[in-house]
């Protein structure tokens, strides 16, 4: 399933919820990147306190309030936005970068190396998902960079998957064989013909999963194996203001898990619009 | 093929997978930091406190000892003891388990009954301004982060409105002046059997809110199977002749469409079910339902590793249980497939 | 007497991301009661178009754009939903080509007869089947009683076709339109099906329209026989008329292609071209770049109807040449 | 079958308002607690479960909560006295107090007993380490033999390991005891038991002390280990007791009906342990300078939202031990720039870590607020949250790849300054608790020998244990942040409730009436 740049643009233009999605998405991404220029609070997204303004309600100077140090949640939510965004899309990249290869091996070479790589993807995709990521995050301590590799350990299974699955589809064609007719190596084979001719569905399901794994993410950091202290992503802001929550400070769990709410919403209506416009059979729904 | 063969074939392939999830388990959890005998030992311990918890539990051995140790106690059906509360886990999930399903399978329940309806209309009216709803609803279901629509639920039900309590299986009165006799423990099966009314109906009155967060997520993804496979299913030629025989929209949609559609929807339930069991995870602790997920994220900060495993398996055994039945219903449903 | 059904200039054009395309472009016949009038023509020349468009079941993105469709007085495109749904499978019934996928593989034969019965009769559960059982015995399923209980995989293509016939009996409709019934079929179960539509015909006194591409059927089982090209009629009348006199090009092309006897016809494309796309707009007879008679007015002028006798028309500018009179 | 079901229907309708009257004759009291009982055997529980022992089971003495003429009183021991060198100890019992399970509560009784935790060496059953051997001398009174001089009649007023359960409870294992199973001598028994969610207590009618009208005698322990469901309960006043509340949300609750927030001094605070080994805290001067640099008075307004007090020492203000004339460090950046010029870095450039517990939202933000103030000096904290197992196998491995900083809470076994002194900061081969590897054989000496003397002469120990704080805060060992205050949430018509620091977070329901 090779489909052509363009054509599947064009059809993702005419998704109206894809492209307010890609907008939304867009301004979140720039939101976060040009935090430091953006807001006057700076320092406290960075976590700087500033007990003077503790608990400030939502108003004038903080719209989204401020948190139990007195850190502007508009500040927070951005410098949030840079470890949340990133972790998604950094275990999907994970993932893929992981499962691609062995999906594309276990269906190239078969035999008794896709026999066990499948059977290993088996055990993988046994676990419910988030408790292998909780194992592996508490396993290697909590950190943003092991709640990526945690939840990343636990989606590359779905990727070898798709990744062998297609592989299989396009390895009897002509040219492939060809190719191993006149003694092509097999790495080249993989590498240079196979590959490039599945990455299109894979891709599709990646912006499919950057949505789902911001949740999961967030899940983590919910639980505080994420994202440390001084800093924050969004799941543990909300996880910070929940004692408050009930309690009258309302505002310090409701804007992070709306930002979360909103930014998986678009990822997966930006997801959807990629998989119809990227497959000519689904394109009539449109 | 035949259902006996059909069984034992998952059954074998199942069999391989528990044993791969036991050794991951096992070994992940032995190397994640801490100091398991000095959890034992309970608070502040003193050195040789530890140092005989050590021996006893036998974390002096060599690894693969203490797997072969694991491995036959857990063929005797013992998954061990907690290094943090030293209960059986055996005990502990006899309660913790039901807890969760009650809660997982209600989610699920409300998510079928909701989600395959809406999906059905969805799919029957395609480009309708139900079906953009519809897409709008699902989406919000598949992307909302439970543990934060817990947090506002309640706020609604609990802070706001005062409908729905805040959190637990069972009020405290219920406990106290009409115990459910526990047989299942499921509270709202042993209330109904021991025809227990008032606490039949005070442990549903707790559950609703948490299985309504909880529905959230496979409410979305049963909407959106039912819808693909509905709009799959009306395509087919049966339909058409059914429209020509001048069926009614009822019938054709939910006894003719519906039942061919269904059955991809059951798949996804059982992958729904897992995400549910994961969603519980963080929502039990929200809702202090005292299910597995809060015993688990209980068992992660502390660092309870025979909990961790225990858990991991069991869940995992229900989840394989869950497909494999999901596997078998369709072939029940679906006469093509010969059982026996 | 006055016909059963009657098409009045029917036109359905379909929509589509590249624009509209016109599947058929003006039909007008008629079906007398008791007979059997085959609709002939190749693929894509409307002909079950025009069936679905009598049953109204065409999809989302087609509508009939103008005309008329005349049944018991009625003008069945001016019914509402809930009356067109009554008169479905109860008045005017459908068998569709390939018995395999339109019988709902997850439901027995007798739910299915018996949903129809319940659709139409209301029937109480004990008569309806009874009332399911005898059909199946009349449309020659072996031990009826036990069909009732069987899934549509467990027959065989005939018998499945059988079912799906008695499916469209079930209401006793007035009408039968019969899309390809019998082409998914191998040669032999083919005359069985045919024969056993026939005797059902007659003995319930049932009109029936018969969508085939094969005139040899037509030859043998309709007495009426309308040919469609490219969405209009060519040429239509009497059975042993039109094949014994075939007037226009298209229809003697048509019978040019037909195999001899014994051998199985299907390939219909000798006639050399293509038939002109939906998206085109035809100026002129449509099937003009394609006959070896065409002439400079067949390029610039639809023909209209000439009327060879009564019951024969066709539409072709020959007939209104004098020398060819 | 189905009036079978109508039937039972109806009667459980009818039954509803008989069950109300029932509970109205009782008197219930609703403790909501945020932990589970981790282990409810006498002998080995040291946790939460202490609420539970410290009502069903009894000790010998009793320590008095602060403000009392005495710091003991008797308990199930009526008098006690020691020889003059405080190594052998006589107790003389109380008479006719029988155990729950009808056993009789004598000499013999209290030797089975503690035999029992000595033997199994579990939990804080190492604060006998000193007795050498019970002997029953007579039915009523009971010898304890030590190997050295000990406070005694302190230890026995513990609020671990110092219960005394029934000769036929001794018998049972662990298991037996957390299965709900108990046999005390206390006012209460356990009724019912549904691990990690409730507990029931029921008053014992045979109780020594006897039952006065109005006093609490049933007690719902509901388990809720969550802070927002806590606070509703004792809002609406579903729950009568609760504590462990965010900080922050004391000053609104207290506004509340219904509603008293009793706040009192600990027995528990925080300090934040630093590496004594490795460089560059292994300076005196750095250990100085970044205690000069810690926001002493912003965390005691801000996150202990005024409730708590800057340390002054290791000891808590109210306990014997405490010095109010100890040096106080506070919150001096120029000091601290000078001091870590002095020591060598002028413009700081150090990089430090912090470990705390990760579940522990003060001990993140003290983190937060000392990495703030840092920063201006020039250094830079790294906040880790960790498991407490994870975050003590971090620092006792290997002092070079140690935490820098460790957030630790410390709370006494039984009430003496030892309890700090000796497990933090004596020098040890392997350490256990000092895991700030500060060693320094002054201080030994000086709590070695208070250690001999507080059995016989209190007055001098406290001086000499007062002197060695003082070495420790020369020496900026550790930061002493704050003395946590209790802080317990309590329906305004219960009567009778005093905080006891010394059982933290117990509530002794026999005192209780309304």
């Amino acid at each position: 399933m090779r489909v052509e740049v363009g054509s599947t643009l064009w059809f993702l233009l005419r998704d109206r919820a894809a492209v307010i999605s890609a907008g939304f998405l867009l301004s979140v991404a720039l939101a976060a990147v040009f935090a430091p220029i953006l807001t006057p609070y700076a320092a406290q997204g960075m976590g700087d306190p500033d007990l003077s303004r503790k608990f400030a309600a939502p108003g004038i100077e903080h719209p989204f309030g401020a948190d139990g140090l007195g850190r502007d949640q508009v500040a927070r939510l951005m410098f949030g936005a840079r470890r949340s965004l990133s972790m998604g899309v950094l275990v999907v990249v994970a993932a893929i970068a992981v499962g691609t290869p062995l999906g594309v091996v276990a269906g190239y070479l078969g035999g008794w190396v896709d026999e066990l790589l499948m059977r290993v993807t088996d055990v993988f995709l046994a676990f419910p998902p988030l408790l292998l990521a909780i194992a592996i995050a508490a396993a290697l301590g909590a950190s943003y960079v092991n709640a990526v590799a945690a939840i990343a350990a636990t989606w590359w299974p779905w990727y070898a998957r798709l990744a062998r699955a297609q592989t299989l589809s396009v390895r009897e064609r002509a040219y492939i064989e060809a190719a191993r007719g006149i003694g092509v190596r097999h790495r080249v084979i993989m590498r240079r013909h196979i590959l490039p001719n599945i990455l299109t569905p894979i891709v599709v399901q990646g912006t499919l999963d950057v949505g789902t794994a911001i949740l999961v993410a967030a899940g983590l950091s919910f639980i505080g194996l994420g994202t440390q202290a001084p800093y924050a992503d969004w799941g543990v802001m909300i996880s910070d203001g929940r004692l408050y929550f009930l309690s009258g400070r309302w505002w310090l769990s409701t804007f992070p898990g709306l930002a979360i709410f909103l930014t998986a919403m678009a990822f997966n209506f930006l997801g959807d619009g990629v998989r119809v416009a990227a497959d000519p059979r689904l394109r009539r729904t449109l | 093929m035949t259902a006996i063969t059909f069984l034992l074939r998952r059954l074998s392939l199942s069999v391989f997978v528990f044993i791969g999830v036991l050794i991951l388990t096992f070994f992940v959890s032995r190397v994640i930091p801490g100091n398991p005998a000095a959890l034992y030992a309970g608070a502040r311990p003193r050195p040789e406190q530890v140092e005989a918890i050590k021996v006893k539990l036998g974390l002096d051995k060599p690894l693969h000892e203490q797997f072969l140790v694991y491995v036959s106690d857990l063929l005797d059906g013992d998954l061990g003891e907690s290094y943090h509360s030293r209960r059986s886990i055996n005990t502990d999930l006899s309660i913790f388990l039901p807890a969760t399903l009650e809660l997982v399978i209600a989610a699920v329940f409300i998510a079928l009954l909701v989600g395959i309806p809406i999906g059905v209309l969805a799919g029957a009216y395609p480009k309708s301004a139900f079906d953009y709803a519809t897409r709008l609803v699902a989406i919000a279901g598949v992307s909302v982060p439970s543990f934060w629509l817990a947090l506002i639920a309640q706020f609604i039900f609990f802070s706001s409105l005062g409908w729905l309590p805040l959190g637990g299986r069972i009020s405290r009165d219920a406990s106290l002046f009409y115990p459910i006799a526990a047989q299942t423990g499921f509270y709202l099966v042993d209330a109904a059997v021991s025809s227990n009314w008032d606490a039949f109906f005070d442990a549903l009155h707790h559950l609703i809110l948490p299985a309504l967060v909880l529905s959230a997520y496979p409410l979305g993804v049963a909407i959106r199977m039912t819808q693909a496979s509905m709009i799959e299913a009306l395509a087919e030629n049966y339909i058409t002749s059914a429209r020509a025989a001048g069926l009614s929209q009822r019938v054709i949609l939910f006894k003719l469409a519906l039942k061919n559609a269904i059955m991809p929807a059951l798949t996804v339930v059982g992958l729904s079910f897992a995400y549910s069991i994961t969603g519980a995870f963080l929502v039990e602790t929200i809702f202090s339902w005292p299910g597995v997920g809060k015993y688990v994220t209980e068992a992660v900060l502390n660092v309870d590793f025979p909990v961790i495993i225990a858990v991991t398996l069991v869940v995992t055994v229900v989840y394989i249980l869950v497909n494999l039945a999901v596997d078998l219903l369709q072939a029940l449903l679906d006469p093509r497939v010969r059982l026996g | 007497m006055t016909p059963i059904l009657t098409i009045e200039n029917l036109q359905v054009e379909f929509s589509t991301p590249f624009g509209a395309v016109h599947a058929i472009r003006g039909i007008d016949f008629s079906l007398a009661r008791g007979d059997i009038l085959g609709l002939v023509g190749e693929t894509g020349c409307g002909k079950s178009v025009t069936g679905r468009s009598i049953m109204r079941l065409l999809d989302e993105n087609a509508k009939v754009s103008a005309g008329r469709i005349l049944f018991d007085g009625m003008d069945l495109l001016q019914l509402t939903d809930t009356e067109m749904r009554r008169i479905r499978g109860n008045r005017i019934a459908m068998i569709f080509q390939d018995p395999a996928t339109s019988l709902n593989p997850l439901f027995t034969i007798g739910e299915q007869i018996k949903d129809v019965l319940r659709a139409h009769r209301g029937s109480g559960r004990g008569g309806a089947k009874a009332l399911a059982i005898e059909l199946l015995a009349d449309v020659g399923l072996p031990d009826p009683a036990q069909m009732m209980s069987v899934y549509p995989h467990q027959l065989s293509g005939g018998q499945q076709q059988r079912a799906m016939i008695a499916l469209s009996l079930a209401a006793e409709p007035d009408v039968i339109i019969a899309d390809e019934p019998t082409t998914a079929l191998d040669v032999t179960i083919q005359a069985q099906i045919l024969d056993l539509l026939r005797r059902l015909q007659r003995e319930r006194s049932i009109s029936v329209i018969f969508i085939t591409h094969d005139l040899g059927i037509v030859a043998e089982t309709c007495q009426q026989v309308v040919v469609l090209y490219a969405g209009r009629v060519a040429e239509k009348g009497a059975v042993e008329t039109i094949l014994a006199r075939p007037q226009h090009p298209y229809t003697r092309g048509l019978l040019a292609a037909l195999p001899r006897p014994g051998s199985r016809g299907n390939d219909l494309r000798v006639i050399r071209g293509n038939v002109p796309s939906g998206f085109e707009r035809i100026v002129g007879c449509a099937f003009a770049p394609r006959c070896d008679y065409v002439m400079d007015i067949c390029r610039a002028q639809n023909p209209a109807f000439s009327v060879i006798d009564s019951t024969h028309h066709s539409a072709c500018h020959l007939h209104e040449m004098p020398a060819n009179g | 079958m189905k009036r079978l079901l109508r039937f039972f229907l109806v009667l459980s309708l009818l039954l509803t308002p008989l069950f109300a009257t029932v509970a109205q004759e009782r008197n219930v009291f609703v403790y909501a607690h945020p932990v589970a009982f981790p282990n409810l055997d006498p002998s080995a529980g040291n946790s939460n479960e202490n609420v539970v022992m410290g009502n069903v089971y009894e000790t010998l003495t009793f320590y008095n909560a602060p403000g009392s003429d005495e710091i003991l009183s008797p308990k199930l021991a009526e008098s006690w006295e020691a020889s003059a060198d405080s190594t052998t100890w006589t107790f003389n019992l109380r008479d006719g107090v029988t155990f729950h399970d009808g056993a009789e509560f004598n000499a013999a009784a209290v030797k089975k007993a503690l035999d029992r935790t000595i033997a199994m060496g579990e939990g804080s059953a190492w604060i006998f380490g000193m007795i050498e051997s019970i002997e029953v001398v007579d039915d009523l009174v009971v010898q304890f033999n030590l190997q050295y001089p000990a406070p005694l009649d302190l230890v026995l007023s513990a609020g671990y390991a110092a219960w005394i359960m029934s000769p036929n409870a001794a018998e049972q294992d662990s298991a037996w005891f957390n299965d709900g199973n108990a046999a005390g001598t206390g006012p209460y028994m356990i009724a019912s038991h549904e691990p990690s969610q409730r507990m029931i207590l029921e008053a014992n009618p045979d109780y020594w002390g006897g039952w006065d009208e109005g006093q609490v005698d049933t007690i719902v322990f509901d388990i809720i280990e969550d802070s927002t469901v806590l606070e509703q309960e004792i809002r609406s006043g579903n729950a009568d007791f609760t504590y462990s509340l965010p900080f922050d949300n004391y000053g609104p609750l207290a506004e509340a009906d219904g509603v008293v927030v009793d706040v009192t001094p600990s027995f528990q605070n925080l300090l934040i342990l630093l590496n004594n080994v490795k460089e560059p805290t292994n300076d005196r001067l750095v250990r100085q300078a970044i205690s000069y640099a810690f926001p002493y008075a912003d965390v005691v307004a801000s996150l202990y939202a005024g409730m708590g007090t800057q340390s002054r020492g290791a000891i808590p203000a109210n306990m014997w031990g405490h010095g109010d004339e100890l040096y106080q460090y506070s919150h001096d950046l120029d000091k601290a720039r000078e001091l870590l010029a002095e020591a060598g870095y002028p413009d700081g450039g150090i990089s430090l870590v912090y470990t705390h517990v990760a579940s522990d939202l003060d001990e993140q933000q003290v983190g937060e607020l000392w990495r703030a103030s840092l920063a201006e000096i020039g250094v830079e904290l790294e906040i880790r949250g960790l498991a407490w197992e994870a975050q003590w196998d971090l620092a006792i491995n290997d002092p070079a790849t140690a935490q820098d900083a460790f957030g630790f809470y410390w709370w006494p076994d039984y009430i003496t300054p030892n309890s700090w002194l000796y497990a933090m900061f004596r020098s040890e081969e392997e350490p256990f608790f000092n895991l700030g590897y500060y060693a320094n054989p002054d201080f030994d000496m000086v709590i070695d020998e208070a250690e001999v003397i507080s059995g016989t002469d209190r007055a001098a120990a406290e001086a000499m244990f007062i002197q060695a704080q003082a070495m420790l805060l020369d020496d900026a060992a550790a930061i002493f942040v704050v003395d946590l205050p209790d802080i317990h949430v309590i329906r305004d018509d219960v009567s009778g409730y005093v905080n006891n620091p010394a059982y933290p977070h117990v509530v002794f329901f026999y005192d209780l009436t309304r």
